[in-house]
């Protein structure tokens, strides 16, 4: 019986090692990681945070796309039995910043690097991802994600094992900072598999950021627990096509983001007048008789969906408020009915978060 | 700051060039050091990228020398100079337009290939695995220079900062010792001007290439050469660290003057 | 609508390095040829085969190569034809004066000789550009077509100039048959369509196309002109000469000079341009535009009227049309009939969005 | 050595045949930039509208009148239909554009008047005449004449009317004279006219020596190499270019057709051509422009 996420992960490890965990593109192709693979990585990572003096009850704090590298590296913060606060790059958290004055720092790239060089007392560790217009040297503390796999000495600790222990927290612009704990997590992440029956054959799209719970609570914790795979777009730019190349099987978004590709679909769409526009009004009416729809189908649904990336889509989650009636009806037309899902405890959080808080998923 | 050693690289000597009797350039020697930044400043019309285009053979200096790591040529053909390691981008994009970004990456490693054409005709011996290599590389090139999300598209289709990006991968997929850069920054926002002077920086550090580009834009210059020299009419009139150019009486004079004139015109 | 791309995804080179990446395309290319090869044979009749069928085949190859020359690497000519001719005459003479050199070998021979002419009329190509060029190549046209028939050891001393070609044998099978003329030509050709395609995505593609694109770029980057453009004149002259070959062989059944006149040099670069520059698939777009269009206007005109149009009429008329053609698509569609299949291609991947 | 002279004249006198079509070429190039395969197919659509009207009892004038009508006409549609949608396309669009320009004018000329050969009577006879001993054939002194009065007519054209200022200024820069308002069209049509009218010329000499049929179309051939060797901004090349193809075709016909066969002239000329490249890459007069880069 696994407590927390590490043990998780260490099962997952056991039980289907080969199988594949993440999948990211790289050198512009794609590239899978193992189980097991991650499974050590999330271990040496763990020693090598542990030598630069990370220890149970600290906080790292991640400022990051969603990254495989950033998803490994809070894994080894709470293998070590520390939490992980995690941030959007997308916003300005200079004041939430000061006020944490984190001493643990994952930046992605040199704007997030500013946002803590504005900090006047800076972190112990400042690591970053990408390098580009760094120079090292002007920042105490700061190297690279690569370097830490360089310099292990000693192996690292058994993980944690207090379910209680805090995961992740979370700082609403209400300001109360939400602490998860594994618990919580691994809890949610079982009444969302036996729900929606997640299967270790999912292919599962992560987010864009981490940074809202719900990401955590939905997409991390499922995937642990369930050990499906979790693929990573390549770039915000591509994230679309990229989609399509993946072909998930499960979505987590926000209203926001599935009304975003909504539009990004209807303005590609036919032009009105021509005749193809009135073959996808005429294939994508609802409750047509069964000829047409089977037409329907072949026609432009089938094609569309393919085109959206979700020829496969088995289970679309929808995390904070329902859609909007247009994109309801958009999805609902293609057979796509983001369900929301919300457990009890927390039933109005999302919903209280404000959308700038809320990450773009899908 | 980049590792610069005290050995020259490049050397200039006593080069002139003249098109139809009209003199381009007239008696300029100078050095570039191993490892350096070293920027060429002047108006328009200086000589400048005549300079680059005698430094990599494109055109032929009627008088002086060029010598380059230890040799030096009378003259040398382009393709010479790209096999000694000298590659360079152009004032006005240079890209092979009717090629995909990965492509005109690809075709800057033309030098690194070993397998004939039939090999690669064929698909047979060292050609697919040797293919795979220089894939990887342009790739890696690819993602330093953040131009993975167009990888596949035709550089026509791209914008003016992105082509200019395109055609610096081009050239640094060349693993080049000597990079020459003809304005890089013309025509770009002050975002990508930045982006851009953080690109040569990066190059300049990870690769320890040795750059020598043109630029106009003297905030850029002063920040990112470790050495600057300037051409007036074909002439140089100033050699040094930004600070010494800066002090010069004659390159204010000359050049920094007209410039600020022409800045506030803009 | 056919496509069906989620879950194809490349984790290796070698599989983004494929031809056709995406499993929808190979499923088509695969009918495709069986259609062709086994489809064809059964349902096709004699006149299809030797009216229609071989010339459009043996000319979407010579088309191959004059693209590879002119589309990929930039360099104008109008001396296909010539080239043609010197594979046809060698592969005969080679059958005529080796004995028991199997068919397809003098062919390939053919080729080989071919190329060698090519690159020695390629030769000012480096000094040379445009349409200075093109005059070189027009050099070769006549110089070749005096040789061959000033000189009568290349025609046998036979008195006419025209020789029957000798029966299509190969590996003891007889090709002779219309049918046979079509499976032999189609089998060449398909094996040569599918080396230019590798050529063109290698390195030497890229090279030629970056000559043709912007040539002092290319010499900076360190490409050497030199070998490039006349690669690209040899390996243009070796399919030439193939198609050269093959169209006297299969195709007319007599190797005679003036199969092989100016007018066939045009019709080449026609194929080209109506095809699209550039491409491999626009060869044999064109070469069906060029072979269908006057059998199509020719039926057209057969319902008019009778006496309203007479053939020497209709002669003029196709001229007119086909120049009106030519302009036509240089103004709307410089890229040719290739690149509308492109646009098509693309649409139907996107389908039911636009893009 | 007498004969020797008699057969250099007799080529040199044949050459300036070439050049009249070379000239066409040149005139278009210099002021569209593009190199028009079709200036021999307008040659064969002059001669045979000419022919074809004399024929229906038009006066010799009239004819030339309408002809050269008709030719301006041509001119105007080429403008509106083929030059004015391809402006700014690569030259070798260009060219492609006038091979299929060349079919159709071929097609049109055939379609209008026929394919038979008609004869051409100019009403110079064509017996020798004999000059300090050579004999020369008076109607290539006739030919040779009308191409001189034809070079001199153009250069006052050029160099003395406004519309020939503006032409030169059009060859220069087309942008820049854009610039200062030069309405490019109206140059562009009116070359294609002069052009036209040199090519009436040119297929009169021509119809008269060698019959009016298609294969005048095809002395279009014969000019490429001139203008190889002349280059092909240049009429004074053009001329020489002529001549000197001219001279060195029959001179290579009477001493090396002996040796190595007959039927060389179509060749002589283009490996001449190469030569001249080979030295020259821009030809006698034409410049050699430095790339910027």
């Amino acid at each position: 019986m696994t407590q927390t996420l590490p043990q998780a992960l260490l099962l997952q490890a056991r039980t289907r090692g080969t199988k594949t965990a993440l999948r990211y593109k790289r050198l512009g192709i794609w590239q899978a990681r193992s189980w097991s693979e991650v499974a050590t990585d999330v271990s040496r990572l763990a020693a090598a945070l542990q030598q630069l003096g990370f220890s149970r009850g600290d906080d790292l704090l991640i400022i990051s796309q969603a990254r495989a590298e950033a998803l490994l590296l809070a894994l080894a913060a709470q293998w070590l039995g520390g939490s992980v606060t995690l941030l959007d790059p997308e916003l300005d958290n200079r004041p939430l910043l000061v006020r944490l004055n984190p001493a643990f720092v994952l930046a992605e790239a040199l704007d997030s690097v500013q946002q803590i060089r504005d900090i006047d007392q800076p972190p112990r560790v400042l690591l970053y991802l990408d390098g580009r217009g760094l120079n090292a040297g002007d920042d105490h503390g700061l190297s690279g994600y690569a370097e830490l796999f360089t310099r292990i000495i000693a192996d690292a600790p058994e993980p944690v094992t207090e379910a209680a222990a805090t995961a992740f927290v979370f700082h609403p612009a209400d300001g109360q900072p939400r602490p998860l704990s594994h618990g919580q997590l691994l809890e949610g992440a079982r009444k969302l598999i036996t729900r929606e029956s997640l299967s270790a054959g999912e292919e599962a799209l992560a987010a864009r950021v981490f940074a809202a719970s719900g990401q955590a609570r939905y997409l991390l914790a499922p995937w642990l627990s369930a050990g499906f795979c979790l693929n990573f777009p390549e770039a915000l730019a591509t994230r679309d096509t990229d989609r399509r190349e993946l072909g998930p099987t499960l979505v987590l978004g926000t209203r926001e983001s599935y009304a975003r590709l909504e539009h990004w679909a209807r303005e590609r769409l036919p032009l009105p007048g021509t005749l193809s526009h009135r073959l996808y009004r005429w294939a994508m009416a609802p409750d047509a008789q069964l000829f047409r729809r089977w037409i329907g189908y072949w026609l432009i649904r089938r094609p569309l969906l393919d085109v959206l990336g979700m020829s496969r889509l088995r289970v679309p989650l929808l995390v904070g408020p329902a859609l909007s009636q247009e994109s309801a009806a958009f999805f609902g037309a293609l057979g796509i009915h983001p369900g929301s899902w919300q457990e009890p405890s927390v039933l109005r959080e999302p919903a209280q978060a404000p959308a700038h808080l809320i990450s773009h998923s899908v | 700051m980049s590792a610069i050693t005290e050995s020259v690289l490049l050397r200039l000597d006593d080069i002139s060039l003249s098109f139809k009797g009209v003199k381009a350039i007239t008696s300029i020697s100078f050095a570039v050091k191993t490892g350096e930044i070293c920027a060429l400043i002047g108006p328009n019309g200086a000589g400048k990228s005549s300079l680059l285009n005698v430094i990599n053979g494109v055109y032929q200096a009627q008088s002086g020398s060029v010598s380059y790591a230890g040799q030096t040529r009378r003259r040398m053909r382009p393709h010479q100079a790209a096999e000694r390691g000298i590659a360079r981008t152009f004032q006005n994009i240079a890209l092979f337009k009717g090629m995909s970004v990965l492509d005109n990456v690809l075709t800057g490693r033309n030098l690194k290939r070993r397998s004939s054409w039939v090999e690669q005709m064929l698909r047979l011996g060292r050609a697919p695995r040797e293919d795979d290599e220089q894939r990887r590389y342009a790739e890696t090139i690819i993602e330093f220079l953040r131009i993975h999300p167009w990888r596949h598209v035709l550089v026509g289709k791209l914008s003016y900062g992105l082509q200019k990006r395109v055609e610096l991968a081009r050239a640094l997929a060349a693993e080049p010792t000597l990079l020459l850069l003809d304005e890089p920054m013309a025509g770009m926002n002050a975002e990508e001007k930045t982006e851009m002077t953080q690109f040569i920086r990066d190059i300049n550090r990870e690769f320890g290439t040795t750059v020598v580009l043109i630029e106009h834009d003297i905030g850029v210059v002063m920040g990112l050469c470790d050495h600057v020299v300037v051409l007036d009419y074909g002439r140089k009139i100033g050699d040094g660290t930004p600070e010494q150019v800066r002090a010069n009486p004659e390159v204010i004079a000359a050049y920094l003057g007209t410039r600020r004139s022409r800045a506030e015109a803009r | 609508m056919l496509y069906q791309e989620a879950g194809q995804l490349s984790t290796s080179y070698a599989a983004e390095r494929r031809t056709f990446r995406l499993r929808q395309d190979r499923l088509g290319l695969w009918l495709l040829l069986g259609f062709a090869f086994i489809a064809v044979p059964l349902l096709g009749n004699d006149y299809w085969f030797s009216a229609i069928l071989v010339p459009l085949l043996v000319l979407s190859l010579a088309g191959l190569g004059l693209n590879l020359l002119t589309g990929y690497a930039g360099q104008l000519s109008l001396g296909s034809a010539a080239f043609m001719a010197v594979g046809a005459f060698a592969a005969y003479n080679l059958q005529l004066r080796v004995p028991g050199l199997p068919l397809l070998v003098s062919f390939g021979l053919g080729g080989v000789i071919a190329a060698l002419v090519a690159v020695l009329f390629g030769l000012p190509s480096l000094r040379i550009k445009g349409f200075y060029l093109l005059v070189a190549t027009l050099a070769a046209q006549f110089v070749v077509e005096w040789v061959l028939t000033r000189f009568s050891w290349f025609t046998n001393d036979n008195a006419s100039g025209v020789i029957t070609s000798p029966p299509l044998l190969i590996a003891g099978w007889d090709f002779s048959s219309p049918r046979g003329r079509y499976l032999l030509t189609l089998a060449v050709v398909v094996g040569l369509f599918w080396l230019g395609k590798n050529l063109v995505r290698s390195e030497l593609g890229r090279n030629w196309m970056a000559v043709r694109d912007m040539d002092t770029a290319a010499a900076v980057i360190g490409i050497r002109l030199f070998k490039a453009k006349l690669l690209a004149f040899a390996i243009s002259g070796f399919y030439l000469g193939i198609a050269g070959s093959l169209w006297a062989f299969a195709y007319l059944g007599t190797v005679e000079p003036h199969g092989f006149d100016l007018s066939r040099s045009f019709q080449v670069l026609f194929i080209i341009i109506i095809g699209g520059l550039g491409s491999v698939l626009g060869n044999f777009l064109g070469a069906a535009f060029i072979v269908l269009f006057p059998i199509l206007l020719a039926n057209v005109c057969g319902f008019l009227p009778a006496g309203l149009i007479d053939s020497g009429q209709l002669e003029n008329i196709q001229k007119m049309l086909f120049g009106a053609l030519i302009i036509a698509f240089l103004i709307k569609e410089p890229e040719g009939l290739a690149r509308l299949w492109q646009r098509f291609r693309q649409r139907a991947r996107v389908w039911p969005l636009r893009y | 050595m007498e004969f020797f002279f008699e057969v250099l004249i007799g080529g040199l006198l044949a050459g300036v045949m070439y050049s009249l079509v070379a000239i066409g070429f040149v005139l278009i190039y210099k002021a569209s930039g593009v190199f028009n395969f079709a200036q021999g197919a307008m040659v064969l659509f002059a001669a045979l509208t000419f022919v074809s009207l004399l024929e229906r009892g038009f006066p010799f004038f009239w004819a030339f009148v309408v002809t050269l009508a008709s030719l301006v006409v041509l001119a105007l549609l080429i403008e509106k239909a083929v030059l004015r949608p391809l402006v700014n396309r690569p030259p070798i669009i260009l060219f492609m554009a006038t091979l299929g320009l060349s079919y159709m004018i071929e097609g049109l000329a055939q379609f209008l008047w026929g394919a038979q050969v008609h004869g051409l009577e100019l009403g110079i006879a064509d017996e020798p005449l004999e000059i300090r001993g050579m004999l020369l054939s008076q109607f290539d002194l006739f030919a040779a004449g009308t191409a001189a009065t034809l070079v001199i007519a153009l250069s006052l054209l050029f160099n003395k009317t406004r519309v020939g200022l503006s032409l030169r200024a059009v060859a220069d820069d087309p942008l820049a004279s854009l610039a200062v308002g030069i309405r490019l069209p109206r140059i562009w049509a009116l070359v294609w006219a002069v052009a036209g009218f040199v090519g009436l010329v040119a297929g009169l000499l021509w119809g008269a020596r060698l019959g009016v049929q298609f294969s005048l179309s095809l002395v279009v051939l014969k000019a490429l190499p001139v203008l190889i060797i002349g280059g092909f901004s240049s009429i004074g090349g053009a001329i020489v270019g002529g001549l000197i193809i001219g001279a060195a075709e029959k001179v290579a016909e009477i001493y090396l057709g002996p040796v190595i066969g007959s039927g060389i002239e179509n060749w002589v000329p283009y490996v001449l051509a190469l030569l001249f490249l080979l030295v020259r890459p821009a030809g006698l007069f034409g410049e050699r422009a430095i790339e910027r880069v």
